[in-house]
């Protein structure tokens, strides 16, 4: 453990940016912001490092680990494997994103919105990074605070009270988590010295009803965080009222600890009460892919309406990763980075659309194609994105989901797969009601989307094209990682019904002497 | 008969033996310096006292030796009288580092231009022509210094007390100049007064419970050594009865001085009465004396039946958390929200004590209930006085702006001030990367360990109602366009003399490290070992 | 009992692989998909030879799809095969999947079809669009779904068909919704695209079936493994892509569409709603055909699904006044003939898809001439304002009667032949649906003749501001080409050529004997369609032609005009009460959900402003508050303790 | 040994009386002379108790107690003065600012 420790630079470059932005001179507004992206492209160029670094087959690795507070058997340990990478770089990749496609839209206090982003940058790569619980639990939480003040510092009217919600759902979440937090470590306890290490907790022995009682703490905080229903209901209010750079954020990166946390935790931690649970979460995942769908037809709020279509993907991704077998499992993966790029494609251009329009209600937009068709082509293809169009990333994820729910109950996969129609609903009336018609006199001059807005979003579009053609190099990150924790819980997949050595063989040659 | 020369180990004893001392100095500066001296001199005179009484604290606690097996350290000193064992030194060096900053906020001239926050005549009328004079004229009460010390000598004795006698007295000297402090406000005297009064009738009050449980376990054990009354408890002696009467009011008294349901009613009006500087150190101090004397009273009085007593405690625990944290979102005046906070905390604070005591049943290195109620009291105290700190900061024409009305929009026109107080307060809630999440998760932990899952349960959701509030005020303070209410007016930020920021940095720096690097505070906690008797 | 006879041997896809001119087969998908994202991403940039790039493009594939076709025509039947494995798409547990492509006779007959017809209309578009701002943007869009459409015929596997699929349905929406500022077009887009969507159920559950069922998804492995699934099994998964192909194909009860997608341009409407995409469901079906031979409850569920939507939009073609409109009705009727075809099995197959491609030229042809006509009648498109236009447009009368000809199975016409075998077949299967094969023949010569009528012949109606003129050479080119196509294309039954050419693929196996002689069968049906054009002759052809239509008129009629209440029925079944519960779920969200999550801080501030009430500021009921805690405590003690 | 039963129920009935009277009088004086007999309630417990264990711990602690009375009277008597002056009144109902 004398390497270089990739991960704690990884960590700490945005961190540092963070508390080095409040300092910045005041009088350039602009400094501010590029010293933003500066950071956060520096950020990323040590996530591709530690990204080029990585060997698909060694698991968990670049870990580093000291003792923090011996005294709770806690470490700050850091280490990556598939999913953790994936995500890494997934958020490595946002922030600048953001950071560039909102470039207006913390104008009132440029040195705060920066700030905080990075923090919540730092505090989001540190969440993904950590192997230890106690550790986790802490940055799990503390990436609170930056969102909390980004909801509550930038965007529209109502955002305080936003604000508070979300922060409340989260915080009452992350209690709930502390309750089990705490009753990993009298188990951990019990067994011996108490250690929060993911890999010493992992061996640990806990009794039936103790797992089921701790996994239901985890479980219960991941899905207000990912979120499913029935405690999704901060999600559609803070995405309204936040900017949209904030909603790519908490949707894109922060929620996605919720998923990624049921993976790595519940499933890692609680394999036999993760398998117990499996009936309950996965009707919740289908009534959130369900629910969260039309809830979303319903809106007339754009950001809201993007906000409520997560609710129905995090519901996929839920459901991938509840049905046990390879193909959820690394659809839920690979389901979390692509809803990453094309929720966040479709969040940015929604807010470009907004500033342009200004208004974020559906019905009082509509005709714009004409006077600026670059942004109605990038808004038509984050949405196709959102809705699995294949061609597209999503859609590899979220067949594989479905693939995967089908061979677990044949009825699971009929219900999500209405999913499918319900997205083309979805995103298709808003396109039709924001994009299409007649185009009113205002909106006539209005100007198409200039260069810095199309290059902040261009990289998610190759991404999405990319990797819908071409998936596999996130396939084979996200493989191993499913793999061994597929085998850590004890499941294999089902082979298929038919067995090739039972069909008798037969050929055009053979059928042609009937 | 013949006369057998008590011993006296003066040494372990002398923090104590210096603060008595120097605030028997300050009756007498007092008494012989002229007034315009005074204030230097009492300021100059308690900080030093306090200082050199936390070195001989240090100094002790590195002496302590090893006793039995080496799970406790310390000495019964002067005939039993006092226990100078682990827990007590933790304890006084924590009650004089707060002091300190009492002193500190008690001195601060700058912020009532010139004057100090109390009255300069606490005899003269409101508005009367001899309080104006006393106002012209610059005229303090120094004397609340000495009282300062006397209370911070009750609280000294009070978590050390070896036998119920002692325990007594130290409450009634911790809470005597309590009392007086209480009333001496310079500004709303007249709530100042109500909170005295209250205050001390109802102390009084509890005070007389607590002496009545004192006798009946005196009747029932034969003796008032805290040794004796544990070998009685174990002998399984007759008269039960007396027995739980007694542990009910001697319990009563304690549960007062913490302030916990059903025993609160006196927290809000009297945080909300007392001068903010009194407030600060009171809520602070006491509160760890209070813990002190409950946890030595419990473990090694009682310890021996513990299941007789813990499902009360578990009762009055899930009480005062939940009264706590559900009754701080309805005020609508920042010291009393504190005060209702720190209702909640004695609730958390109880969750700790229900925790395991005894090394011996837990893991190696696994964190014992006394460790978790020491460092929660840690956290507590730093938050708590930065609070307060921060709320004397906070002003408009007619003094502290109290009123959380006054405090919307506070972020935007003093980011820092309202920075640091988000911060203080996000520690009480127990937020990760601050001291109190350290503490919570503490003092949860052990309440687990013990089997208390229900109070953890009841910990959690109170602790979520809890949350509420606090991030309310944060976003009052951040996101909440002011409209000033009827009297349209705001409150601003005043600037502080030295003595002030420096308690608020000293919080401030205590918060943080105790949130980043607990290690060597918790340490420090367990090296403290168990009590002794 | 099953409707139809007992199935025949099922054919296995086992392709080799690709060498020679076959490695060029990505290509075929690769160029219209590069020309599409020079289009759409090159910007303004390439306004000016935009749109001759798109036709250049499509025009390499045909070259390319010809030169394999001579290629495989030289082949020997059992070597038809040709499979190129581009790289691995989908690799997950035991899933594999390639972006595999497959060469067989089957995929060559629609290569060819595709880019051929694709390469005139794109030639026609070049004139039709002209004056179209965005025609760079068009053309972009049609090369998309060239390329889309030929990856549907080319994948190997069915996720690679799903791919093209929906990519097929996205040029679809693109291109129905290009004129976007009309709301009905806009509408029109979106709703062929959902209705799409709901048939991509079927097909993706389809395919996980077969995963979990096979562990595969490719031709191959599937057509050799199918014979060891039980047949509710296969039952399952024909029925499911029997609902994709409804969805794609525009069968009841996913029809609605179809007659709505008019609003795109005219190109769009011969290219995709004629010729190409709408068939894909045929393919889909005839291509899985060794799930169908072992599934023969799917196969009847196909022929019902088949000869209802033969009728269906037959009618509809009757009723309505848009000549658009009625070449759609007439589509769908016609794809219910190929589904029928395909749904009757081995005999059926090499009939559906010979119908398949005289269709696809015949209609092509018909689009495009009523495109012409409609770019001389200032783009209206109601026949009651046509009439007498053979006159002024003489090119496009000549060449729409071949398609007209064509269609109705005249005589020696390709549709003659095509539609006459697949009727033949059916009676032969099953002499109710023959029959109402045979009645859809007549009803076909009915609305076709009365469009003819309607348009070129009777008196003009047209307004004196519209000068009919006939189209510039560029348009004129393609119909002619089509013309002569729809003329000869019969040509492709001479000596069952295409019967045996596609048997390597959909096996064969000689139908059963109809009930009457073959030719009394053809007899018959010409019989029929001649008393349909009669009567379209009594009816329109020698009465005076409203200009608006008739308000008197049965209930057969005004259900026709209003699409049999197709989109009646969907909006009671599906549109009204999703569109109530999207609204009592948002009511739901925002109040009883959030309610319920959120209440919370309202419930406790409720019960704290309850409680604060008992700190009413007088030390005496602190005083007695603690006096009741004291007792509290100590009567617990005791009960705890002392019973 | 001698029964102290009877002394002990003295002393609580005197430490009720102190304790109604706390709850029932308005004038903080006599508030305060309650409280004051409930210590002495006190004292005659643990005296009673000294003798009966014979030792002189309690008799001891009833000295200490008185002491601490004192200082309590002197506190008291101040803080009822001064609100007294300010207010006119030594009712307890009176001050009743502080609430909710």
């Amino acid at each position: 453990m004398n390497e270089f420790p990739w991960l704690t630079v990884l960590i700490a470059v945005p961190l540092v940016g963070a508390v080095v932005a409040p300092f910045l001179p005041k009088a350039n507004p602009v400094l501010a912001k590029q010293f933003g992206v500066a950071v956060a492209l520096l950020t990323l160029a040590v996530g591709v490092a530690v990204a080029v670094q990585y060997d698909v087959d060694a698991g968990m690795q670049m870990q580093e680990q000291h003792t923090w507070i011996e005294a709770f058997g806690v470490h700050y340990a850091l280490g990556v494997d598939g999913l953790g990478l994936l995500l890494i770089l997934l958020t490595a990749l946002l922030v600048p994103i953001v950071l560039v496609a909102s470039w207006h839209e913390g104008d009132e206090n440029p040195a705060a919105f920066v700030g905080w982003t990075l923090a919540l940058e730092g505090l989001s790569l540190a969440v993904f990074a950590a192997t230890d619980v106690f550790l986790f639990y802490v940055v799990f939480e503390a990436t609170l605070i930056p969102a909390y003040f980004l909801i509550g510092g930038f965007g529209r009217e109502g955002r305080g009270a936003a604000a508070l919600k979300f922060l409340m759902f989260q915080l009452g979440g992350g209690l709930v988590l502390l309750g089990s937090v705490i009753g990993l470590y009298v188990v951990s306890a019990d067994q011996g010295s108490p250690s929060y290490l993911l890999g010493d907790l992992a061996q640990l022995d806990i009794s039936t009803e103790a797992g089921r009682w701790l996994f239901a703490g985890f479980f219960i905080a991941f899905a207000v965080k990912a979120p499913l229903f029935p405690v999704h209901t901060w999600l559609a209010d803070t995405t309204e009222k936040a900017t949209p750079g904030t909603s790519v954020l908490l949707v894109c990166v922060l929620d996605k600890i919720g998923t990624f946390g049921m993976l790595r935790f519940c499933l890692g931690l609680f394999p036999e009460a993760s398998q117990w649970a499996t009936p309950v979460v996965v009707v919740l995942a289908l009534i959130s892919i369900v629910y969260g769908a039309f809830v979303a037809i319903g809106q007339d709020d754009v950001l809201r309406l993007i906000g409520l279509t997560s609710l129905s993907h995090f519901g996929f991704i839920t459901l991938g990763i509840f049905v046990f077998s390879t193909q959820g499992g690394t659809g839920s993966i690979l389901y979390m980075v692509n809803h990453g790029l094309g929720t966040a494609a479709l969040f940015l251009v929604a807010g470009y659309l907004i500033r342009r329009r200004g208004t974020t209600l559906i019905s009082q937009m509509g005709g714009l194609e004409k006077a600026t068709p670059v942004l109605a082509g990038l808004f038509l293809v984050a949405g196709l994105a959102t809705l699995g169009l294949p061609g597209l990333s999503p859609f590899v994820s979220e067949f594989l989901v479905i693939l995967a729910a089908f061979d677990y109950r044949w009825y699971v996969g009929a219900v999500a797969v209405t999913g499918i129609v319900l997205a083309a609903i979805y995103v298709l009336w808003m396109y039709q009601r924001t994009m299409t018609g007649p185009t009113p006199p205002e909106v006539e001059g209005t100007r198409d989307a200039s260069v810095r807005e199309v290059a902040a979003v261009a990289p998610l579009m190759v991404a999405l094209v990319l990797f819908g053609f071409y998936p596999a190099p996130l396939l084979d990150v996200a493989n191993p990682a499913v793999e061994s924790l597929l085998s850590h819980v004890g499941v294999s997949d089902d082979p298929p019904t038919v067995d090739p050595a039972d069909v008798p063989p037969h050929s055009y040659s053979e059928g042609e002497a009937h | 008969m013949d006369f057998t020369k008590p011993t006296i180990e003066y040494a372990e004893l002398s923090p104590l033996l210096i603060v008595f001392g120097v605030a028997i100095l300050g009756v007498l500066v007092e008494a012989f310096l002229p007034r315009e001296r005074r204030y230097l001199s009492q300021v100059v005179l308690s900080s030093v006292g306090l200082v050199a009484a936390l070195v001989a604290t240090v100094w002790v606690g590195v002496d302590l030796g090893k006793v039995g097996d080496g799970a406790a350290r310390g000495l019964v000193a002067a005939e039993g009288t006092v226990v100078v064992d682990g827990p007590s030194v933790f304890l006084w060096g924590l009650i004089l580092v707060f002091a300190l900053g009492g002193v500190l906020l008690f001195a601060e001239r700058r912020l009532e231009a010139g004057v100090s926050v109390f009255a300069g005549q606490a005899a003269a009328l409101p508005g009367t022509e001899a309080e104006r004079q006393a106002s012209t004229r610059g005229l303090d009460h120094t004397e609340v210094y000495p009282l300062l010390m006397f209370a911070v000598g009750g609280m000294l004795l009070f978590p050390a007390a070896g036998d119920l006698l002692t325990m007594f007295v130290a409450l009634e000297v911790l809470s005597l100049p309590l009392y007086l402090l209480t009333g001496l406000a310079r500004r709303r005297r007249l709530l100042s007064q109500e909170a005295a009064l209250k205050y001390f009738l109802l102390g009084a009050f509890s005070s007389g419970f607590f002496l009545y449980g004192v006798a009946l376990i005196y009747g029932f054990a034969g003796s008032m050594q805290l040794e004796r009354i544990d070998a009685a408890v174990r002998a399984n002696v007759e008269n039960q009865a007396l027995l739980y009467i007694g542990i009910g009011m001697l319990a009563v008294g304690l549960l007062f001085k913490v302030g916990a349901v059903p025993f609160q009613a006196w927290t809000p009006d009297v945080y909300q009465g007392a001068p903010t500087a009194v407030t600060a150190f009171m809520a602070a101090g006491t509160k760890i004396a209070a813990f002190g004397a409950l946890l030595r009273l419990f473990y090694v009085g009682f310890g021996a039946d513990r299941w007789g007593w813990q499902p009360m405690l578990w009762i009055i625990a899930i009480l005062t958390m939940l009264i706590g944290a559900a009754l701080a979102i309805v005020q609508t005046d920042v010291k009393r929200m504190l005060a209702y906070s720190s209702i909640a905390h004695t609730g958390f604070l109880l969750t700790g004590v229900l925790g395991v005591q005894s090394a011996t049943e837990l893991a190696d290195g696994e964190v014992t209930s006394l460790q978790a109620v020491l460092f929660y009291l840690t956290t507590y105290g730093f938050a708590t006085i930065g609070a307060f700190a921060i709320v004397t900061l906070v002003r408009d024409s007619g003094g502290e702006a109290t009123s959380i009305q006054r405090w919307a929009g506070l972020g935007r026109r003093s980011p820092l001030v309202a920075g640091v107080f988000a911060f203080f307060l996000l520690s009480l809630a127990g937020i990760p990367l601050t001291a109190g999440f350290v503490g919570k998760w503490a003092v949860f932990t052990v309440a687990l360990s013990a089997g208390a899952w229900p109070v953890v349960l009841t910990a959690i959701a109170s602790s979520i109602i809890a949350v509420y509030f606090y991030v309310s005020f944060i976003r009052l303070m951040f996101f909440t366009e002011p409209d000033g209410g009827a009297e349209g007016e705001v409150a601003s930020v005043t600037s502080p003399s030295i003595l002030t920021s420096a308690a608020i940095v000293i919080a401030l720096a205590g918060t943080v490290v105790l949130g980043i690097v607990p290690g060597p505070v918790l340490d420090l906690a367990a090296h403290a070992g168990q009590f002794i008797r | 009992m099953y409707l139809l006879s007992d199935a025949g041997h099922v054919p296995v896809v086992a392709p080799t692989g690709a060498d020679g001119i076959y490695s060029l087969m990505w290509l075929v998908v690769a160029l219209p998909l590069l020309g599409s994202a020079v289009l759409l991403l090159g910007g303004r940039f390439t306004d000016r030879w935009g749109h001759l790039l798109g036709t250049a493009m499509p025009i390499g594939s045909f070259v390319i799809s010809l030169l394999m076709f001579v290629d495989l025509l030289g082949r020997d039947e059992a070597d038809r095969q040709v499979g190129q494995h581009l790289y691995d798409w989908i690799d997950v547990g035991s899933l594999h999947i390639g972006m595999d492509l497959l060469y067989d006779p089957l995929s060559a007959l629609f290569l060819l079809l595709i880019t051929g017809v694709g390469s005139l209309i794109h030639v026609y578009s070049i004139g039709y669009m002209a004056h179209d701002p965005r025609r760079r943007r068009f053309f972009g869009y049609l090369n998309l779904f060239v390329a889309a459409m030929l990856m549907l015929i080319l994948a190997e596997n069915y996720l690679g068909l799903f791919l093209g699929w929906e990519g097929v349905g996205l040029a679809s929406y693109l291109l129905i919704g290009f004129w976007q500022h009309k709301p009905s077009a806009a509408a029109a887009a979106k709703k062929a695209f959902v209705m799409n969507r709901v048939g991509d159920i079927g097909l993706a559950l389809a395919i996980a079936l077969m995963f979990v069922t096979f562990g595969t998804t490719s031709f191959s492995g599937v057509s050799a493994l199918a014979g060891g699934a039980s047949e509710n099994t296969l039952t399952a998964i024909g029925l499911l892509l029997l609902l994709g192909a409804c969805g794609k194909s525009a069968q009841v009860p996913l029809q609605a569409w179809l007659l709505d997608a008019m609003e795109g341009p005219t190109p769009v409407s011969a290219l995709i709603h004629a010729a190409t995409m709408v068939t894909a469901g045929v393919y889909l079906v005839v291509r899985s055909n060794f799930i169908f031979e072992l599934a023969p409850h799917a196969q009847t569920v196909v022929v019902i699904v088949a000869t209802v939507t033969l009728l269906w939009g037959a009618v509809l073609g009757c009723a309505k006044d848009d000549i658009k409109k009625v070449l759609a009705g007439s589509t769908m009727s016609q794809i219910g003939y190929m589904m029928l075809g395909a749904g009757l099995g081995t005999a059926g197959y090499a009939f559906a898809i010979f119908h398949l491609l005289t269709h696809g030229f015949f209609k092509a042809n018909m689009f495009l001439g009523a495109g012409s006509v409609m770019h001389g009648m200032n783009d209206d498109v109601d026949m009651r304002r046509y009439g007498a236009v053979r006159h002024a447009m003489p090119v496009t009368f000549l060449t729409f009667a071949m398609g007209y000809l064509a269609i109705i199975g005249f005589p020696g016409f390709s549709g003659f032949w095509s539609k006459d075998k697949i009727i033949e077949t059916a009676l032969a299967e099953n002499w109710l649906v023959g029959v109402l094969a045979l009645l859809g023949a007549g009803v076909t010569g009915f609305y076709m003749t009365r469009l003819m009528l309607l348009t070129f012949f009777t008196e003009k109606r047209w307004k004196d501001d519209v000068h009919p003129h006939e189209s510039p050479g560029v348009m004129t080119f393609p119909l002619i080409v089509l013309a002569a196509l729809s003329v000869l294309s019969g040509v492709l039954l001479l000596g069952d050529w295409i019967v045996d050419w596609l048997s390597p693929v959909v096996g064969h196996a000689e139908h059963h004997e109809p009930p009457i002689p073959a030719l009394a069968v053809t007899g018959l049906a010409v019989l029929v369609v001649a008393v349909g054009v009669a009567i379209a002759w009594f009816l329109v052809g020698k009465r005076e032609v409203a200009l608006t239509p008739p308000e008197d008129v049965s209930f057969v009629t005004r259900a026709a005009r209003r699409d049999l209440y197709g989109d009646d029925i969907n909006d009671t079944l599906v549109v009204r009460p999703g569109g109530a519960l999207t609204r009592a779920l948002v009511r739901l969200d925002s109040s009883g959900v959030d309610g319920v999550m959120a209440g919370g801080p309202a419930q406790v501030a409720g019960i704290a402003g309850f409680l604060r009430r008992a700190q009413n500021g007088f030390v005496r009921t602190y005083a007695l508050s603690l006096l009741g805690g004291v007792l509290l405590v100590v009567l617990a003690l005791l009960a705890v303790n002392l019973t | 040994m001698d029964d102290v039963t009877p002394y002990i129920i003295l002393s609580s009935i005197l430490f009720t009386i102190g304790c109604v009277g706390v709850l029932t009088r308005r004038n903080a004086i006599v508030v305060f002379m309650c409280v004051e007999l409930m210590l002495n309630a006190c004292n005659l417990a643990l005296v009673a108790f000294a003798k009966q264990h014979g030792n002189l711990d309690g008799q001891v602690a009833a000295f200490f107690v008185m002491v601490v009375a004192a200082a309590e009277v002197v506190v008291g008597l101040a803080i009822i003065m001064t609100i007294f002056r300010t207010r006119r009144s030594a009712s307890v109902d009176d001050a009743s600012l502080l609430k909710y």
